[in-house]
């Protein structure tokens, strides 16, 4: 009963957040004044035809508020506008680049939760030891770095023994189709540098976050029960502290999913990964509006559906949620 | 040769500054099968700290002397790694906040399975159904085993701790202040919980509190603690119709009786520090029957009768000072101006 | 002074009226219903915290208001002090019914109403010097006058709950002082509002044993100098039986017994009273009574047991007990009229 | 919190001190590391004029010459001096910061505020907006609105210091709601204090300290994101910041030209001051929540102390 409640009421905000991104995504780019959709003179690639297309299939000479239900009508339909850019549907080319942020960003961020974890976990354990003081301090460094800072220094240290740019060997597949698992491994290469740069900005916050959980787990009384049970600190870290104290990190990992997403935008811009951060800045260069606003909106989303999940594992992991 | 003897046990901890806090300053008493034995004082005076000290429970930045020995030998002698195996199978232990002493993402019933499979008690189906039979006793359905403490109310919880404290047969329960947030009619069903439980398995109990009727009425002895020493040792009986410390018939009399008028006093002053070294007398400043000597000597816990002790100088003088507390010296009225001026520090 | 503050003057002169008259008072929340019971058309549901209370304190008289913890006593309090809106009932202090009256014209009154509050290590704000919490008060309702006078009554205030000498007090902070002292200044607090009733809630529990009796008898001697209504809600019988003049006793938001005290602990008529007074714990471990320990818990504010609702705990429940809900009556064998027990039995 | 151990160990917990900074400062090694940072940089940007020796536009040595006698950080593609040019961008990054930091806690101190102690309906609403706030990804939407807007410093203030008040305004009425439960709140209250009188005297002291350090680590966010935003060339190309000459490098084929100095003094700089805002605000953090202080747990085992010398009438 109980439980039921808790997932509606969180999927409830998933969808009224997500409705809140495509009303304001709408404001953004229609309403204020200068804004873009409507001023299609600040816009470069626009030619006449494709503004004769767009004012019809958007409405852009009716009233705001026709405007806003077509855009939501067409966006129900999977419509986000054509990319002044190539004059290409802005919706299957975003998802064809999610595909390629998803894996990168995925396996960086996980990286850095293993990372962040143990390092944190160490540190509390043996807290005020050299490791704990070595620990921490590069944790504090690695945090501090922004992404783009360590992605170039990283571009300089790896030049010529790692692939800077791409997510593939520029000729692959120009001499006769390439087998699934060479094309695998050339991208797996090509992941190296993005995805290290990503856990390597991200883990540093995990382990300070991780140590101070666990520090204020290790102080509870049950720890003291445990020790008063003849555990040994091992178990008791394993069993009664490990699980308590990674509820905030759940948290803290949905929270700032948001800025992960933020650092993979940099991340791409500085190795070329066609991703959807790439997608984005291109637009911004270009001035590709329609593009520009799917790729907040499905990043929107993104971030959004990942909350929800980040929701439903808390619940799982803590009984009291429901109380 | 008692179940569990305590030799001249002194815990230090160190503080943030640099000094130490002296918080246990040679404690010994014996405890025997199936006595139940009352640890009382004001907050501060050490007493959690005691039984803490008899499985080896401190934090980091403590250091202990002394010695506790079970089934003769001493278990502190060795450190943690030696005491880890009495815990739990010797000693168990009641926390003072059920809710926290237990882990609010493990069931119950694993909570106490924990400590058997750990011991080697009995493991998988068996523990399980140990745990419900525990759970039943304590006067908890044994499905109760299936939920998390979150769902249990505060006597329920407590009850559940008490569970799982016999989950090993230990000799020796000790209860630290194990009603102090409850209702006074769970606080009773407690009570009665821990003396029978008592009773029927011969368990050793020592319950730690501030209350002095509740060790008048569970306990058969008593040690009073003052500032980190055991000041009066005797039997409740003794401890309350023949006091041979001040401090014990005072605090007798600070505690209100249903059915006696007589005046309920407070005690004027605060305990001394215990980081500081201290001269004569702990209770000297706050005594009403102090004289020159208490100024300058520290009195020694003396033995007076048979299992009877006190460290009170008045026990030297041939005349008997200590009284009954119906002759309390000083109506509360008089006192509040003693109390409010002390400054605490 | 404004119209209500002359008003509520005016009817204090009455003597015959008692400084507080609380009146079949009720408090029910609703319990928060999730979407899925609010899809499900599952009717509302109340938590009947308080459910019917009625009692009086006189001025320079103390009422205990004991019992176990979620029988509603502190939400009585908290009913008194208009910190919440009653569901129904009266609360007439000096004959001004507070439960219907607006914040606003609540404030003034809060001068005479003062309330102790159970944990003095809580109840202090950590910033501030006795001296400013002291004037604290003074300044909430503009009184006091200059700077300097109100100085001067902070000093009397203080020297009044024997803090003497006041001096030495004014410029702490509420951290380098013992319990008994910082319950002490909130007192003070209080008292340079020249309360006519004071609302203690356990004031005592939090305090080392050694000083309770030192707060307890500065209460006691307030209220007698200064002819102010103390009303104590308590946990503690003996306490009680030593302080207060009258006593009620409350159960699952209901008063079972009420009367004077003495009356009611020697010659206690209803079963509830009975197994309170005989499971508290007595000095002498000659004087063994057997207690007549309640098994189970006290049942859920909301949903109560049909007739009587102390029956499901009852060792004497008889099968009208489940049909009829007992008035609070003078009992049987009560040695007053003012001896009233809520019990068909009795 | 264990209140076992700390009744065990040193009586109750000490009061959270009425002077945190002072506190923080005498007692947490970092947080003065950290305001020694902040501090060096703030003298840096304020005495760049004078301390600059070379001009930040004209041309004083080669191109991407390297680090130096006369040129400690070497020189750009255009051949200017980059410490001249890490000096002057200092400003603007530092005044970005600290501007963006002041419109966040105005707004999120308020939010906080406001929600946290009249909740009801009020917090609902806010609550909802600060949510949204908090889920959006942050980068992606300030590069939509400065793009909407045109870049410009003071675009990229608003845009920063509305998209920071949120976690801000969520610590703070979390800490507003204990702070409303408290004790001695609730006794003002019954005295018939009013709201804005609790607010002022007893709400805001209590969470002002909270709110200096959410200041002081909400200042590092500001500074990352205005040095992010300058990197995708979303800032005004023309001013120096310490973004844009991290992009200039990246987009001038530094990293190609192996010119490392074109960015590593940067890139330090950005993340030294991040470090101190970073040290400072969770050193106060600390100071407030002493609550990581005793742990049940540690390698440090407790010592045993042989008893010679103690006799019964030792201290």
């Amino acid at each position: 009963m109980r439980s039921a409640d808790y997932v509606i009421k969180r999927l409830a905000f998933a969808l009224f957040t997500i409705f809140m991104a495509i009303t304001i995504n709408f404001f953004l780019f229609r309403v204020i004044p200068g804004s873009a959709v409507t001023d299609l003179a600040r816009v470069p690639n626009a030619t006449p035809q494709l503004r004769h297309a767009l004012t019809v299939e958007f409405g852009l000479n009716d009233s705001k508020l026709h405007q806003y239900f077509t855009y939501l009508w067409q966006l129900v339909h999977g419509n986000m506008g054509i990319s002044y850019v190539n004059q290409q549907p802005v919706f299957p080319q975003l998802l064809n680049d999610l595909k390629n942020t998803i894996p990168m960003v995925t396996i960086g961020t996980v990286a850095a939760i293993i990372i962040g974890v143990f390092f944190g976990i160490v540190s509390a354990w043996r807290r005020d030891s050299a490791v704990d003081h070595v620990s921490t301090s590069l944790a504090i460094a690695f945090y501090s770095f922004p992404p783009q800072f360590l992605g170039l220094v990283l571009l300089i240290l790896f030049a010529g023994t790692l692939p800077s740019s791409g997510m593939e060997y520029a000729l692959a597949g120009v001499f006769g189709s390439v087998g699934f698992w060479s094309r695998l491994q050339d991208i797996g290469i090509h992941m190296v540098l993005p995805a290290t740069t990503l856990c390597l900005t991200l883990y540093g916050e995990f382990t300070l976050i991780m140590r101070s959980s666990m520090l204020e787990t290790l102080g509870e009384d049950y720890v003291l029960t445990a020790r008063a049970k003849g555990l040994r600190n091992g178990k008791i870290v394993v069993r009664h502290a490990l699980r308590n104290a990674l509820l905030p990190i759940v948290t803290l990992v949905a929270m700032s999913l948001g800025w992960i997403m933020g650092g993979a935008i940099i991340i791409e811009f500085i190795f070329t990964w066609p991703g959807i951060g790439w997608a984005m800045w291109e637009a911004v260069s270009q001035r590709d509006y329609p593009m520009l606003q799917g790729g907040f909106l499905i990043l929107a989303i993104a971030v959004v559906g990942c909350n929800f999940i980040a929701d439903l594992a808390y619940f799982k992991l803590d009984p009291r949620v429901s109380e | 040769m008692s179940l569990l003897e305590v030799r001249d046990l002194h815990v230090w901890f160190e503080l943030p500054n640099g000094t130490e806090l002296h918080a246990v300053q040679g404690v010994s008493f014996d405890l025997d099968h199936g006595e139940r034995l009352g640890l009382v004082g004001e907050s501060g005076c050490g007493k959690t700290t005691t039984i803490l000290a008899l499985m080896g429970l401190f934090p980091p930045s403590v250091s202990v002397a002394g010695e506790v020995i079970v089934n003769g030998e001493n278990i502190l002698g060795k450190g943690e790694s030696l005491i880890r195996d009495y815990r739990w199978k010797e000693l168990a232990m009641v926390f003072q906040g059920a809710m926290n002493a237990l882990n609010p993402l493990m069931t119950v019933g694993r909570q106490i399975v924990e400590p058997m499979e750990l011991h080697g008690i009995a493991s998988g189906a068996a523990a399980r159904k140990r745990a419900g039979e525990l759970l039943e006793m304590v006067g908890i359905a044994a499905s109760g085993a299936d939920r998390y403490p979150h769902e249990f109310s505060g006597g329920m919880r407590q009850r559940a701790s008490i569970a799982m404290g016999l989950a090993c047969q230990p000799k020796i329960l000790l209860a630290d202040e194990p009603t102090t947030a409850l209702d006074v009619m769970v606080q009773a069903q407690i009570l009665e919980l821990l003396v029978g439980l008592s009773n029927e398995l011969g368990l050793a109990l020592i319950l730690v509190t501030h209350d002095l009727p509740v060790v008048a009425q569970v306990c058969e002895r008593a040690a009073v603690m003052y500032a980190g020493k055991i000041i009066e040792n005797g039997t409740t009986e003794d401890l309350y119709h023949r006091p041979r410390h001040p401090y014990t018939r005072l605090l007798f009399a600070t505690t209100p009786d249903l059915y006696d008028d007589d005046d309920v006093i407070s005690i004027p002053g605060v305990p001394p520090r215990l980081d500081r070294q201290i001269v004569g007398c702990p209770f000297q400043p706050r005594c009403d029957s102090a004289f020159e000597r208490c100024s300058s000597e520290q009195p020694a816990l003396k033995s007076l009768d048979v299992g009877h002790s006190a460290a009170c100088h008045l026990n030297d003088v041939p005349v008997s000072v200590t009284a009954k507390p119906e002759s309390s010296p000083r109506n509360g009225q008089a006192l509040d101006a003693v109390d409010g001026s002390d400054d605490g520090s | 002074m404004n119209v209500v503050d002359s008003l509520a003057t005016s009817l204090r002169a009455d003597v015959s009226a008692p400084l507080l008259e609380v009146e079949q008072l009720k408090m029910h929340y609703p319990v928060a219903r999730g979407m899925t019971e609010r899809l499900a058309r599952r009717p509302q549901r109340f938590v009947h915290a308080v459910d019917g209370v009625s009692f009086s304190v006189a001025p320079g008289e103390m009422l205990a208001l004991v019992g176990e913890s979620g029988c509603g006593k502190t939400t009585t309090a908290q009913a008194v002090l208009r910190m919440l809106k009653p569901t129904a009932g009266a609360v007439r202090f000096e004959g001004t019914d507070l439960s219907t009256l607006s914040q606003r014209k609540m404030r003034p009154l809060r001068r005479r109403l003062q309330m102790i509050y159970q944990d003095p290590y809580e109840s202090l704000d950590p910033r501030f010097r006795v001296r400013q919490t002291i004037e604290e008060p003074m300044l909430i309702h503009g009184i006091g006058g200059s700077a300097k006078d109100r100085r001067q009554k902070a000093i009397e205030a203080l020297e009044r709950v024997g803090l003497t000498p006041a001096e030495l007090y004014l410029d702490r902070y509420p951290h380098g002082m013992s319990g008994g002292q910082r319950q002490r200044v909130a007192i003070a607090a209080s008292l340079v509002l020249d309360p006519v009733l004071l609302i203690a809630d356990e004031p005592v529990s939090m305090l080392d044993v050694s000083v309770r009796a030192g707060v307890l008898s500065l209460l006691d001697g307030l209220r007698r100098q200064r002819d102010m209504g103390i009303l104590m809600i308590t946990h503690d019988l003996a306490t009680a039986s030593h302080f207060a003049d009258r006593i009620a006793v409350m159960y699952l938001g209901r008063i079972v017994e009420t009367g004077p005290i003495k009356e009611v602990i020697r010659n206690p008529q209803h079963p509830y009273t009975k197994a309170l007074l005989s499971v508290v714990p007595q000095r002498d471990p000659r004087k063994m009574v057997k207690p007549l320990i309640l098994t189970g818990e006290i049942p859920s504010p909301i949903d109560l047991p049909t007739g009587c609702r102390f029956r499901t705990r009852c060792p004497m429940a008889e099968e009208r007990c489940g049909q009829i809900d007992p008035e609070l009556r003078t009992a049987v064998a009560a040695k007053g009229d003012d001896h009233a027990v809520a019990c068909l039995l009795a | 919190m264990s209140m076992l151990l700390q009744e065990a160990a040193v009586g109750p917990l000490p009061e959270v001190s009425r002077r945190p900074l002072r506190t923080v400062l005498r007692h947490h090694k970092s947080g003065l590391i950290g305001l020694g940072i902040i501090l060096f940089f703030i003298v840096i940007a304020l005495a760049a004029p004078v301390l600059m020796p070379y001009s930040p536009t004209v041309q004083s040595c080669a191109v991407f010459a390297p680090p130096s006698a006369k040129h400690w950080f070497g020189c750009d593609d255009g051949g200017i001096d980059l410490l001249s040019e890490i000096m002057l961008g200092g400003r603007i990054s530092l005044l970005i910061g600290f501007a963006a930091t002041l419109v966040s806690m105005v707004i999120g101190g308020g939010v906080g505020i406001l929600s946290g102690y009249f909740g009801r309906w009020v917090d609902i609403v806010l609550m909802r907006i600060t949510d949204y706030l908090l889920v959006i990804p942050p980068l992606a939407f300030a590069l939509v609105v400065a793009d909407v807007w045109g870049p410009s410093v003071v675009h990229v203030i608003i845009v920063i210091g509305i998209l920071q008040w949120a976690p801000t305004a969520r610590i703070i009425r979390a800490q507003v709601m204990t702070v409303k439960e408290r004790v001695y709140v609730k006794r003002v209250r019954a005295m018939g204090a009013s709201d804005t009188r609790i607010i002022a005297r007893h709400v805001l002291p209590q969470v002002a300290p909270l709110l200096v350090a959410n200041t002081v680590l909400t200042v590092a966010v500001a500074i990352y994101l205005e040095t992010t935003l300058a990197f995708l060339g979303l800032e005004d190309p023309s001013s120096v910041t310490w973004g844009t000459i991290l992009q200039h490098a990246f987009d001038r084929a530094a990293v190609s030209a192996g010119a490392w100095w074109t960015i590593v003094p940067d890139g330090i700089a950005i993340s030294l001051l991040i470090m101190g805002c970073f040290l400072l605000g969770r050193a106060i953090e600390d100071a407030l929540n002493p609550r990581l202080r005793v742990g049940h747990l540690s390698t440090r085992r407790w010592k045993l102390r042989p008893l010679v010398g103690l006799g019964p009438d030792a201290i």
